[in-house]
């Protein structure tokens, strides 16, 4: 059980900077010639990914997949919450723009 | 709890008293006081031809503007034979007493700087004097605070032989009452309430020296009590 | 119990002056500062010298008189700071974080809201006065306000480090590292001092909107955390003196 | 596998763990909805960045979340000298991560992109200073982590638990302010 709890830590850190090195290639194939543009696109999977990210920080790392209720609600609420401001943000300032 | 050394402080009081007093007439702007009609051309005429009394009786005031505060810590000492429970009073009172000479210092800043050069334009001298005046008239919050809780921590001194008499925490309301209309001075230039009038200049800045007058005798006569208390305990 | 009887018997009557005091003194505050003055939410910083002078105009009486009660009355600051003492010499920690506590806030009253009221009265006594140096007050007056937020950033860190390691659970520990929230969002408004315009000027969505959220939130919790620690209290009705807590 | 629940560190961590969440999500917003107003503005300051460095600090503060949820690990299994080594190659991890933060800030000023030069660089330096300051107090942090380690008298897991949940909460801020910072388009 140690072992396997050791594992999924692993795991759960490759995954994490798997994620992180995917950026690299969102971002050389979003831009052109390495003229940044502009893309909805772009923006919605950044905040997609880190907030996939926040969220398996929370659960492995920080442990809260072994938490009461309660608090994996909070989390994930909070994951939710930050996700629909930001989306919110960007995209009411880009209407208002 | 040693009371050693209490009497060091109260006997600085006489001196402290001596320098203020004398910092206080050496200052040109107070006897009388300056009227805050004068024009930017005036401010700036009474700061060159006084320049050195502007400048010494203000370095004498910054020096000892804070010299008061041993004394009122001798008063914070006293609140510890109150019929208190907590030190929450006394915290206020240390809180007040550390604020209020800051709040004069300041003011002998603004003075200092008004006089630093005198060649100045006018209206920037006229600046500096109104931020000096309008801080050292209106700039009695702390002492107004102190007046009350003082009162308040007497009021609530009931016990058989109270600390301070009884009158002595009216006497403070009375006082801090007698500071408020000077919070006023910025709304007029003319009449009792600007700061060279009758009430924002004579009777707060009185009501202060009777504060220190009266305070330093019932002070005294609380700390003789507790030093037959402590000869009789011994 | 009537407010004025309990005032007068209750065995934690000190403790409730101070509560109502500070509450009293909040309350004055937020009408003064956002109803009488108008100087919150603050004013542009951006103005011209020119438009200075129709901001002073234009609020003349509310700065004049608004400020005269902030004279008046400023000097109540020192009950929420006693009390707040006061609840660190509840917690077992050493007396040196109470008595920081004490004078870091008694010394804050100055620059926190002193300079303001000077600076803005100055500026509303002579309307007639220079534009360039009207500016100047305005400037020395929001820049005074917002930006000496060094003592309550010290302060919180002292008040939530307390609580952190108390003992006695005087207050949650939430709240202590809520402290460290308000103390993270007092780091923020130090821009004010290099931006005239933006997010992090004086009057910015994060350097003042969000930063007053904080604050505002961690105003009514400790006041409302005051309260119910007076309430715990057990000072008992003995004869006193015979303190409590002495120091 | 079925085992019992039970809060990591101390609950009332959590509190802080949302609030200031919920702080730094409000700076993003102000942040996301003033880029969308000056887009070009922002994507040609933007382009100052170097992408391969804050990838590089990212995997820093990773894997330094990840050695330090391995420290936890290692108390909880009661083997404190392995979980000391953990708590160093987390310090090591961070200053590491520091260091090349300030290099960045330090090359970002050299050439002219500072604080005041332009409304994206205003925020970028905003942001990754708060988050510098977290880091710094971070390291305050892990070290009540080795002093709780290296006595045995004072050990206390959950104060151990509830550090390293706040060494994880830095870790968790980067991650969203390098998507928006150095991503977001």
């Amino acid at each position: 059980m140690e072992t396997s709890a050791k594992k999924r830590l692993l795991v759960a850190w490759v995954v994490v900077v798997a994620i992180t090195v995917i950026y690299l290639w969102i971002d050389r194939s979003a831009d052109d010639r390495g003229v940044l543009v502009s893309s909805v696109a772009v923006t919605v999977a950044a905040i997609g990914l880190a907030l996939v990210k926040f969220r398996i920080i929370l659960g492995e790392f920080m442990d809260v997949r072994h938490a009461p209720r309660a608090l994996r609600r909070i989390t994930d609420l909070l994951v939710v919450v930050i996700a629909m401001a930001l989306l919110s943000a960007y995209f009411v300032g880009r209407a208002v723009a | 709890m040693s009371r050693s050394g209490e009497r060091v402080i109260f006997w600085t009081l006489p001196a402290v008293a001596v320098i203020w007093i004398a910092a206080f007439l050496l200052f040109p702007g107070f006897v009388p006081p300056m009227s805050p009609k004068a024009s930017a051309a005036e401010v700036a005429a009474f700061y060159r031809d006084h320049l050195s009394r502007v400048r010494y009786s203000m370095i004498l005031f910054n020096w000892f503007c804070v010299a008061l505060i041993p004394i009122l810590m001798l008063l914070v000492e006293r609140m510890r034979g109150m019929a208190h429970r907590t030190p929450v009073l006394r915290y206020c009172v240390i809180g007040a007493a550390g604020a209020a000479p800051i709040a004069f210092l300041t003011s002998t800043v603004f003075w200092l700087i008004a006089a630093f050069r005198p060649d100045r334009s006018p209206a920037l001298t006229q600046m500096c004097n109104d931020l000096a005046w309008i801080t050292f008239t209106c700039g009695v919050p702390f002492l107004i605070g102190l007046c009350v809780f003082v009162a308040v921590a007497i009021a609530y001194d009931d016990q058989e032989q109270p600390v301070f008499p009884r009158w002595v925490g009216r006497f403070n309301l009375v006082i801090a009452l007698a500071l408020v209309p000077a919070c006023f001075a910025g709304l007029t230039l003319d009449g009792p309430f600007a700061w060279n009038g009758f009430v924002s200049f004579w009777v707060k800045n009185l009501a202060i020296a009777l504060w220190i007058v009266v305070m330093a005798v019932v002070l005294r006569q609380a700390m003789d009590r507790d030093r037959v208390v402590a000869g009789a305990a011994a | 119990m009537s407010l004025g009887a309990s005032l007068r018997t209750d065995p934690k009557r000190e403790l409730w002056f101070a509560w109502y005091s500070t509450v009293a003194f909040y309350s004055l505050y937020s009408v003064v500062f956002f109803v009488l003055t108008r100087t919150q939410p603050p004013g542009r910083p951006w103005l011209t010298p020119e438009q200075t002078v129709a901001w002073f105009a234009d609020r003349h009486w509310g700065l004049l008189v608004g400020f005269a009660l902030i004279f008046v009355l400023g000097g109540f600051s020192a009950t929420s700071i006693s009390l707040i003492t006061y609840s660190i010499r509840r917690m077992s920690v050493s007396r040196a974080y109470a008595y920081s506590y004490l004078i870091l806030y008694a010394i804050a009253a100055i620059p926190g809201f002193l300079f303001i009221c000077v600076a803005m009265t100055v500026g509303a006594m002579r309307p007639e006065r220079d534009p360039a140096l009207l500016h100047w007050l305005y400037d020395f007056g929001f820049l005074s306000f917002s930006g000496t937020m060094g003592v309550f950033l010290v302060g919180s860190l002292i008040w939530m480090a307390a609580i952190l390691l108390d003992k006695n659970g005087v207050f949650p520990r939430w709240f202590g590292y809520l402290n460290l929230c308000n103390a993270l969002t007092e780091v923020v408004i130090a821009p004010s001092w290099i931006f005239q315009r933006g997010v992090l000027a004086w009057n910015g969505v994060i350097a003042w909107w969000i930063d007053v959220a904080v604050f505002g939130m961690y105003t009514v919790v400790f006041i409302y955390l005051l309260r119910s620690l007076i309430q715990r209290d057990d000072l008992g009705t003995g004869p006193v003196p015979a303190p409590v807590i002495t120091g | 596998m079925t085992e019992t629940e039970r809060v990591p560190g101390e609950g009332d961590m959590w509190f802080f763990v949302v609030f200031e969440s919920l702080v730094f999500t409000s700076y993003f917003c102000v942040y996301l909805y003033d880029r969308a107003q000056h887009e070009h503005a922002f994507l040609k300051a933007q382009s100052a960045l170097n992408l391969p460095l804050g990838i590089v600090e990212t995997i820093l503060l990773l894997t330094s979340s990840w050695a330090i949820a391995r420290c936890v690990q290692e108390v909880r299994a009661a083997r404190y000298r392995s979980a000391q080594r953990f708590v160093l190659a987390t310090v090591g991890l961070g200053v590491a991560f520091f260091g090349c933060k300030l290099a960045e800030w330090v090359r970002l000023i050299g050439d002219g992109h500072t604080f005041t030069s332009s409304e994206f660089m205003q925020h970028f330096f905003f942001l990754t200073g708060m988050h510098a300051i977290h880091l710094l107090i971070g390291f305050v942090v892990l070290g009540v982590i080795r002093y709780q380690l290296a006595d045995p008298q004072h050990r206390s897991h959950q104060t151990i638990e509830t550090c390293s949940t706040y060494w994880h909460t830095v870790d968790l801020f980067w991650v969203l302010i390098f998507a928006l910072l150095y991503i977001v388009r």
